[in-house]
């Protein structure tokens, strides 16, 4: 999976050093055209080698949806803030960890704490649970089943 | 302060910040920039690991306390400093290596001079942060 | 000439060097030196009546017109022969008095190097040159006084003379450069032939108090006249050298000096009249009610300093020709007594009056010296002391005025005194019956110790009968340099002048002198009356008072505290600027030349006042350290919008930087104290507000003045075409300025090696250094 | 409206009370963790602020000073954590 | 249409920033104002740089623009978790209307190790972290 | 002229100092390093002032940027021969220092920074622009902080905050004046300044920015009001490093007044009255505060201050005797002064204290060693013909000329109390029986052998004879001073000098 | 906003000067930086203010064309900074050092009166 990324950088490289022009969409088109042609490489060949081609995919999708759920929880507690009531029912709530990677842990906790109303206290030092601070704390199953089938599922595709 | 996430989060900012440090080092000449700020750029890369792990890690890290850079920082400078002695010019004139390079720009004793603040800076700043965290535990 | 002074440092050099490996039995041999030097200056005696003066001039510090100028005259022809004559014979003296002193060899190099400064300072024709053996004779004397150092009163008695000796010399040589700076010459002889510059001088009388200072504090006379029974804690030679013949005659040399400049004017002789009678009638009243044989000598030395100064004041020439006279004839007796008492006290350990008694039978030869010098003291005809006291009383009979007369029975009274106390110290020791002390102690030779009192005892009466000798020797040659009238340089000295006035005061003395010996009630402790007319109790007073008020002002002014330095610091630095600003600034706002207010940029200022307020009010540290880097990041951000991007990043990451070891440091420390007192706080507010409002108005000044900045346009022209830069900022520091650069790290090395030894060095208490 | 002059009348201002506001909890605390996020928030508004200068000057250069705050808030906040819980501890 | 686009970036980002100010200003505790700053400054600043991005154009002042939101990306969350630790450590007080608190007693103060609760056995073992 | 040769000396002491910090915690080879590269540094020092005695006032333009836009040093006869003093200040140190300083000391830096400090006062005296000199100012500053915390002594930390706290309100206020004199004049080099100053329209701003730098400079200096820091603070130290402070760090102040008070600014109206009563009053509070002082150390920090008074009073006065007077009382006192303190140390190693109640007996003990001391003694005190007295001369001349009576009575009086506490010191130190009984009193220097004695004994000779020279020889220290006041009464050869014009 | 400039220059003088008068050496510290930022400030005002010219040479030209804002002060500050760094740090050791000393940053804590324990 390395050694297909770094021959889609080669070629990336390759062709704005063809083009001469140093731009940032020249790049971009590079990288696209030498994602292509591995793409059309690898086609049919084993899983191992195909993975690189699933992953670009689900990593765009993914910061889709981070983008997503940033835009839409900060409306909400925009909207909590100027209002002058306060309809926060906050709470610390411990949420079980699936990912049990590091890095993993830190995508999934600055993805939680980017997304507005929630933020990451902090990760038990065993790595089986993640102390979650929520604001709008309805339902405390509900809220770890969103987390679980939103963020953690495709970090989890995303990684594995 | 055990903090897995900062821990995990120091492998790819440290990184990103030595790089942007010699940047910054590197584009003083022609933009805002210079050897002082980008060691202190380097610096704080180092800190924030020592604040990760421990000092102790740091200094293994960097595999020679950052006392040492203090001398090698000076001699740097120094020597770009006093150069020109050599050639008869007085102390300090700037020597130029005709011919720009890429990325770099033009190379001169200036940039050493610079790189010698860059070097001194790193040292010193670890050098009083590390110190001061090891004698107060 | 330069020789003769040379050589008695030559020969202090000499012993400092090599002394200590000499016997000290050969100590004798440093005699020649003084006594070379005697024969020496004997030979000027012919060659005086021919010139008037002889000058020889070494060439020393001719940029600073200091050189060594000679000036060999009557008046220190008189000086040399006393110092290098009874120096002769005090060195001999020495030698044997002091041999069983390990330190003998020192004493000796002080000595010596005291008569080379003698020699020298009335030999100097040039004030600088003239000063500078005056302290040498101080600094030698200091040395000397305090031979017996482990003795606390001998160490008392040496800081007192000094002190004040030295006091006063400094006040002299204030005077001596004044009057050099008015004529502009260190020379004395020009001083002295410009003398109407500096007696037309605003500060004429200050001036003339100067010197006044000076002669009397080495001369001992009133006030200053305690330290010298003091400083006979010295050994006995250098009592009877030093403080009775020769050094505490240096004031009365000064005087001399300058006594054709300043004679004739009222208050050169008002004051030395007055200074000098109060002396001599103090020291002569004093020394009756003293028992130790050296107290009584000091006493009666410092009513003859007063009878010199007092014949100075008269200022005619008879008088001075009684001074010279005097002068010679005090050396010759004082110095002998002086020299008994040494023998005395040398057989006896004591020098008490009431346990001497009955010494002739041991000492015959002694007893004879004594007498002669006694009656030499009391002025009885065939001694010296005839012709003194004859010449004195002469002088002063022959103003025929009133005051005169008062002055000249009160000159008979000292004088009764004196010779009261001279017949205590000479003969007294020597008649009645042996006292116990005297009969205890067993019969042994003197040796050479007799030679000096007994060649002194000589010399008295060979002057006394035939005076001839002394006036072609001595007295010829001063009176030529010190007076005109030549009906008085050529008359003669006689032993017998008819029967008149002066010669019944003489007899009136000596009659009265006499009887008050005989009838007076011996024995009596009159310690009591010592105390009344000590002005050295003034003068510890005074000490004290120094000392005492020294300590208070230093502990006010350097108590301690930080705090209160900085504010008197700021204190002062706000009064000379407020008044500068008062003196100098107009202020006049002038808007056309200030940039637009910008809401945002108001917004930051905002941000920055009341982060400061937080900063300065809050009792939480971490919140005056968060506050403050606000202040820091606001600051930034000013940089940011005015156009200094190097700036602004360097300083948010500094201040970064010392927040995170502000909280290194800080993190385990409490809150704040309230620590000071609501009215320090608002005194401490009114000066720091004060001084920011001065910065800012001087800042205010400066704005409206055009600023000049071709420098700048020079940097923004060369920058990148001959230092290869495009940041103009960054090119200053690296190539324009670099050696700021260079050395700023510098700082910092320092700073962080600093840190490590400061950390990890801890000395202990006792380790050495 | 020209654009400059909707940066400096309309956003600044706007960046500036954020500021204000920010700095009225830094003073308030009462926590000096309180303390701590309101200087970060500060910092990153900072940011924001440099860049619509950046645009209002068309000029690029301060961009720079924009990218060392974002290193700073991060370690001031780091580091005020840090010694935040040991002294508790 | 450039300047169109800066100005509705720069608006958004400018009130994102300005809803964190105000959230900061009025929340009711602690972790409810770092929760509301952390991502709209984030966000704020984040569309501010794409102003700038936008407006200049130039691939020098992207690269730095993308490379500082990029930064902030990373660094907010983890700036944030740590303060919030470092709050709960020191006993900043949770607002009285919150819910639950599960973290509550996990700590253990001497080390500062927090548990998680789901294995005993490791509770029980007291192990310890490499420090 | 252009002449690299005028930086050898400050480069020399950098280079020293940065090859110190190679060999760090080798305290064996340091000593010897500092040693030989002092006595390097001395020679260059020497051979820099025989140049500007012969060829006039060198120039050397750093980074070759003609003056006004680049940093100037400029060696005329003053600062050359400041230079070549702190040279021989330095060397004679870096012997007492083989024996005179711990190892641990040592091994913690000291050389380094000691050799830091004399390139900071180097520097000062070699340069020619106000910005670099403040540079300069700071990297003493620091230097001499760290000195006085190195071994962490509480005696040490709380004089040196003292010391800092004072000092850094200096440093803030000459900066002030800088920034002040910049907005004015546009430039930083002070033969620019010496142009263009006296030509700006507002003179009265000018006086007020002047008052900025007598403040910073009174403060470095030591005159009272400002001079507190000094007496808290140079007893702590050991006594090599209260040497070089006593000799040096003072005489900077009041270089540099008399630097920017001869090119820049004037010296004269209420400003030069000033100055004379601040003059007088250190004098006083310098005299007073020494009398009681037990610890010599203490009463020497005291005596220190007394004698800026001296000095500050001939700038005050600025005629030519009076500049004179003051330039020959400042190379006198930088030798006096360093061996002052040096002999504290001996007396310390001799007896375990430097507090006269604990001393005595040194007189027999050591009768070589204390008849040095009491020549270095006397020539402190001044009596003639050694080197204190000649200068007082021109000083009392001039208060004379100029009507300054009352700094002609601070004079006498602080001499006088100079006299009396040194005698008293003689009474109490030398010639009285030791009666302490304090057992924590050791003799250090008894054990040492002969050649360690000399490392101690030797820079104490090498300054006596050098006062003894400045005492019998003073014409030719004269006719320096009066050279150098001559200089400073006449600008124009500086500036020439430094703009490149042919005279 | 010259005169806000002089507004703030004053406050930060005065109240640096006001910080230096008390007894706690960290307040002291404080005082020393706000009088510091102060100075800075004055200098920077010095070279009087511009806004939105850098003294940075554009890509396109090879000389600083006006306006632009005066570059010395900038590096006059920028060393100055630097070298207060220095100070600054080595003090904040100091005060650690202090702290250990005496258990509180009192400065009169530190008194020790003059002569006692004089060796
Ligand atoms: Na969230
Ligand atoms: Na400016």
């Amino acid at each position: 999976m390395t050694r297909q990324f770094l021959m889609n950088l080669l070629l990336m490289f390759i062709w704005v050093a063809l083009t001469g022009t140093f731009n940032y969409s020249n790049f971009f088109f590079g990288f696209l055209l030498g994602y292509f042609i591995l793409w059309l490489l690898v086609k049919g060949e084993s899983y191992e080698n195909k993975k690189y081609f699933n992953r670009v995919p689900k990593a765009i999708s993914f910061l889709l949806y981070f983008i997503y759920e940033m835009l839409k929880a900060n409306l909400h507690v925009a909207y909590d803030v100027i209002t002058p009531n306060y309809f926060m029912k906050p709470g610390i709530v411990k949420y079980p960890l699936e990912v049990d990677n590091d890095w993993q842990i830190n995508l999934l906790s600055s993805c939680i704490s980017l997304t507005p109303g929630t933020l990451i206290m902090d990760v038990s030092h065993d790595k089986k649970a993640l102390y979650i601070h929520n604001m709008y704390l309805k339902d405390k199953d509900e809220f770890i089943k969103n987390i679980k089938h939103g963020f953690e599922r495709r970090i989890l595709e995303l990684t594995r | 302060m055990y903090s897995r996430i900062l821990k995990t989060a120091t492998y790819y900012l440290i990184p990103v910040l030595l790089l942007f440090s010699v940047f910054i080092l590197l584009r003083g000449h022609y933009k805002p920039g210079g050897g002082f700020v980008g060691g202190l750029i380097a610096s704080i890369a180092f800190v924030m690991h020592s604040f990760a792990n421990s000092v102790e890690k740091t200094i293994r890290l960097l595999r020679h306390h950052p006392f040492k850079l203090i001398p090698v920082g000076l001699i740097v400078s120094f020597v770009s400093a006093v150069a020109p002695l050599f050639l008869g010019q007085p102390v300090m004139t700037g020597l130029w290596y005709n011919e720009p390079v890429p990325i770099i720009g033009m190379i001169g004793s200036a940039l050493f001079f610079d790189l010698g603040v860059y070097i001194l800076v790193i040292g010193v700043t670890l050098t009083i942060l590390f110190t001061i965290s090891q004698s107060t535990k | 000439m330069l020789i003769s002074i040379l050589s008695g440092i030559i020969l202090s050099v000499f012993i400092f060097v090599l002394g200590h490996k000499l016997n000290a039995k050969y100590a004798i041999l440093y005699a020649i030196v003084p006594i070379s030097l005697f024969v020496f200056f004997a030979q000027y005696i012919p060659l005086l009546h021919l010139q008037k003066s002889i000058l020889s001039a070494y060439i020393w510090m001719p940029a600073m017109q200091i050189n060594f100028d000679f000036n060999l005259d009557g008046v220190g022809l008189l000086f040399c022969l006393l110092i290098s004559g009874i120096g002769s014979l005090i060195f001999v003296y020495a030698a044997k008095y002091m041999i069983d002193d390990s330190d003998i060899h020192r004493f000796y190099a002080y000595l010596s190097l005291f008569m080379s400064a003698m020699l020298g300072m009335v030999l100097s024709d040039n004030v600088i040159t003239l000063f500078l053996f005056w302290e040498l004779t101080s600094i030698s004397s200091f040395f000397l006084i305090g031979h017996y150092h482990k003795n606390a009163e001998s160490r008392k008695s040496a800081l007192i003379s000094l002190g004040i000796t030295g006091a006063g010399g400094l006040v002299l040589f204030a005077g001596l450069i004044w009057m050099a700076q008015i004529v502009g010459s260190y020379s004395i002889q020009e001083i002295i032939a410009q003398s109407s510059l500096i007696k037309n001088h605003e500060a004429f009388y200050i001036i003339l108090t100067l010197l006044f200072i000076g002669a009397f504090t080495k001369s001992a006379q009133f006030p200053f006249h305690f330290w010298l029974p003091g400083a006979m804690k010295a050994p006995t030679p250098v009592s009877a050298y030093l403080h009775s013949a020769t050094m505490v005659k240096a004031g009365i040399y000064l005087l001399l000096r300058f006594s054709p400049a300043f004679n004739h004017t009222p208050f050169w002789n008002i004051t030395l009249l007055s200074i000098g009678g109060i002396t001599l009638l103090l020291g002569a009243i004093i020394s009756i009610s003293k028992y130790d044989l050296k107290s009584i000598l000091a006493y009666t030395t410092i009513s003859a300093l007063g009878f010199m100064v007092f014949l100075i004041g008269l200022g005619s020439d008879l008088a001075l020709k009684a001074l010279g006279i005097f002068i010679v004839v005090h050396a010759l007796y004082k110095a002998t007594l002086f020299l008994i008492t040494g023998i005395i006290d040398h057989t006896y350990h004591t020098r008490e009056i009431n346990e001497l008694a009955g010494i002739r039978k041991h000492k015959p030869l002694l007893f004879a010296t004594g007498i002669i010098a006694a009656f030499s003291a009391a002025g009885i005809p065939l001694t010296f002391g005839f012709l003194g006291k004859e010449a004195i009383y002469e002088s002063l009979y022959q103003q025929q005025e009133i005051w005169s007369f008062v002055l000249l029975g009160l000159l008979v009274l000292a004088n009764i005194f004196m010779l009261y106390a001279s017949f205590v110290a000479g003969i007294r020791p020597f008649t009645g019956k042996p006292s116990q002390i005297v009969q205890e102690t067993p019969i042994k030779s003197d040796g050479s110790l007799l030679i000096a009192p007994v060649l002194l005892a000589a010399l008295t009466i060979i002057f006394g009968v035939a005076p001839v000798l002394f006036e072609k020797s001595i007295l010829d040659n001063f009176l030529a340099s010190t007076i005109t009238n030549v009906a008085i340089i050529n008359s003669h000295l006689a032993l017998w002048h008819g029967f008149n006035i002066v010669l019944v005061l003489s007899l009136i003395t000596i009659i009265l002198g006499t009887a008050i010996y005989i009838f007076a009630p011996k024995n009596i402790d009159k310690r009591e009356t010592e105390a009344r007319y000590n002005t050295g109790n003034i003068f510890i007073g005074l000490n004290i008072l120094l000392k005492k008020s020294a300590l208070v002002i230093t502990h006010k002014l350097h108590n301690g505290y930080l705090r209160k330095y900085l504010l008197t610091i700021t204190i002062f630095s706000l009064a000379i600027l407020g008044y500068a600003i008062f003196k100098h600034i107009q202020i006049h706002l002038d808007f056309s030349k200030y940039s637009s207010f910008k809401i945002y940029e108001v917004a930051v200022a905002i941000m920055v006042i009341i982060s400061v307020i937080t900063t300065i009010s809050t009792t939480s540290r971490l919140t005056a350290i968060v506050s403050m880097s606000v202040v820091g990041y606001c600051i930034c951000l000013f940089f940011v919008f005015y156009s200094a991007p190097d700036l602004a990043m360097t300083q948010f990451t500094i201040d970064t930087l010392t927040v995170v070891l502000f909280l290194l440091v800080l993190f385990r420390l409490p809150s704040f104290v309230n620590l000071a007192n609501r009215k320090t706080k608002i005194r401490d507010a009114v000066v720091s507000i004060l001084f920011g409002v001065f910065i800012g108005i001087i800042a205010l000044g400066i704005l409206n003045e055009p600023h000049p900045n071709t420098i700048s346009k020079f940097y923004g022209n060369e920058s990148y075409l001959a230092a290869h830069g495009k940041n103009v900022v960054n090119v200053i520091l690296v190539d324009f300025r670099g050696f700021d650069t260079l050395f700023e790290i510098v700082v910092l090395s320092i700073a962080g090696i600093g840190v490590i030894s400061l950390l990890k060095l801890q000395v202990a208490e006792t380790e050495k250094e | 409206m020209n654009l400059t002059l909707y940066l400096q009348y309309v956003i600044l201002p706007i960046l500036a009370f954020s500021l204000i506001l920010t700095f009225i909890r830094l003073i308030k605390g009462p926590d000096i963790v309180d303390r701590v996020i309101a200087l970060d928030l500060i910092i990153t508004s900072g940011i924001g602020v440099i860049a619509i200068y950046c645009i209002t000057f068309n000029s690029a250069l301060f961009l720079d000073v924009g990218m060392i705050l974002a290193l700073i808030a991060f370690l001031g906040t780091m580091a005020f954590s840090y010694y935040i819980e040991k002294r508790y501890k | 249409m450039t300047e169109i686009l800066v100005m509705i970036f720069s608006t958004i980002g400018s009130l994102a920033i300005l809803i964190a100010a105000i959230g900061i200003f009025r929340m009711p505790d602690f972790y409810l104002r770092l929760s509301v700053t952390v991502k709209a400054a984030t966000l704020g600043t984040g569309f501010i740089l794409l102003a700038t991005c936008l407006f200049f154009g130039e691939i020098s002042v992207n690269t730095k623009s993308l490379a500082i939101i990029l930064f902030l990306v990373l660094t907010a969350p983890v700036a944030a978790h740590l303060i919030a630790r470092a709050a709960y450590f020191s006993g900043t007080k949770l607002w009285d209307k919150t819910l639950i608190d599960e973290m509550k007693g996990m700590y253990d103060k001497e080390t500062g190790i927090l548990r998680s609760g789901e294995d005993d056995d490791e509770q029980e073992k007291g192990a310890s972290p490499n420090p | 002229m252009i002449e690299n040769m005028i930086v050898m000396p400050l480069l020399g002491q950098m280079l020293i100092a940065i090859i110190t910090l190679l060999f760090w915690g080798k305290s064996k080879i340091l000593r010897y390093i500092s040693l030989f590269g002092s006595l390097f540094v001395l020679i260059n020092a020497i051979i820099l002032f025989t140049k500007v005695a012969q060829n006039g006032i060198l120039v050397m333009h750093a980074a070759n940027w003609k003056p006004p836009f680049g940093i100037t040093f400029v060696a005329d006869t003053f600062s050359s021969l400041m230079v070549l003093l702190t040279s021989i200040v330095g060397f004679c140190i870096s012997i007492y220092c083989v024996q005179g300083i711990g190892t641990n000391r040592v091994n913690f830096g000291f050389y380094s920074i000691y050799h830091f400090l004399l390139m900071g006062l180097t520097g000062a005296f070699l340069t020619g622009d106000l910005f670099n000199l403040y540079v300069w100012f700071e990297v003493i500053i620091i230097s001499s902080f760290v000195l006085m915390t190195l071994g962490g002594r509480k005696a040490q930390i709380e004089g040196s905050i003292k010391y800092v706290a004072i000092n850094l309100f200096s440093s803030i206020i000459f900066l002030t004046g800088i920034g002040l004199l910049y907005g004015v004049a546009g430039t930083l080099s002070i033969a620019d300044l010496a142009v263009k100053v006296p030509q700006l329209p507002n003179q009265g701003l000018v006086s007020i920015i002047s008052i900025f730098f007598i403040i910073s400079f009174g403060i470095k200096s030591a005159i009272f009001p400002l001079y507190f820091w000094l007496p808290s603070s140079y007893h702590t130290p050991p006594s090599a490093i209260a040497a070089l402070f006593g000799g040096l760090l003072t005489k900077v102040g009041i270089y540099a007044m008399m630097r920017m008070f001869s090119l820049v600014f004037t010296m004269d109206g209420w400003i030069s009255q000033v100055v004379i009563l601040l003059s007088v009053f250190t004098m006083f509070v310098g005299a007073l505060g020494a009398i009681n002082k037990m610890n010599l150390r203490r009463l020497f920090s005291y005596l220190i201050v007394c004698h800026i008074g001296f000095m500050v009073g001939g700038i005050g006065m600025f005629t030519l005797t009076a500049l004179t007077g003051t330039i020959f009382y400042l190379i006198h006192d930088i030798i006096i002064k360093t061996n002052l303190f040096l002999i504290t140390g001996v007396i310390r190693l001799m007896n375990g204290s430097v507090n006269m109640n604990h001393l005595g007996n040194m007189y027999k003990d050591y009768p070589k060693i204390s008849f040095v001391f009491a020549i270095v003694f006397f020539s402190l005190v001044g009596i003639p013909p050694l080197s204190g007295f000649w200068p007082k001369i021109n000083l009392l001349t001039a208060a004379f000329e100029q009507q300054q009576y009352i700094y002609a009575i601070g004079l006498i009086f602080a001499s006088f109390i100079t006299l009396y506490v040194i005698i008293r010191i003689w009474a109490k130190a030398f010639w009285k029986e030791k009666t302490s009984t304090l057992d924590r009193l050791t003799n250090n220097f008894e054990g040492k052998t002969l050649v360690e004695k000399t490392y101690l004994i030797a820079p104490i000779v090498i300054l006596m004879l050098i006062t003894c020279y400045f005492g019998f020889f003073a014409q030719n220290i004269y006719e320096i001073s009066s050279k150098i006041a001559n200089q400073m009464i006449d600008k124009t050869d500086y500036i020439n000098a430094v703009f490149g014009h042919i005279n | 906003m010259e005169l806000v400039i002089i507004l703030l220059i004053a406050l930060l003088y005065s109240s640096g000067v006001y910080m230096l008068l008390r007894r706690s050496m960290v307040k002291l510290l404080i005082g020393v930086m706000l009088l510091g930022n102060g100075t800075n400030l004055l200098i920077f005002l010095m070279g009087r203010i511009t806004r939105g010219n850098p003294p940075v040479i554009p890509d396109n030209l090879s000389v600083l064309t006006e306006p632009f804002d005066d570059p010395i002060p900038q590096a006059l500050i920028l060393t100055a900074i630097v070298i207060s760094f220095g100070l600054q740090a080595f003090s904040i050791v100091l005060l650690k050092r202090v702290y250990v000393l005496v258990n509180s940053d009192d400065l009169d804590d530190l008194n020790t009166p003059e002569e006692i324990n004089d060796i």
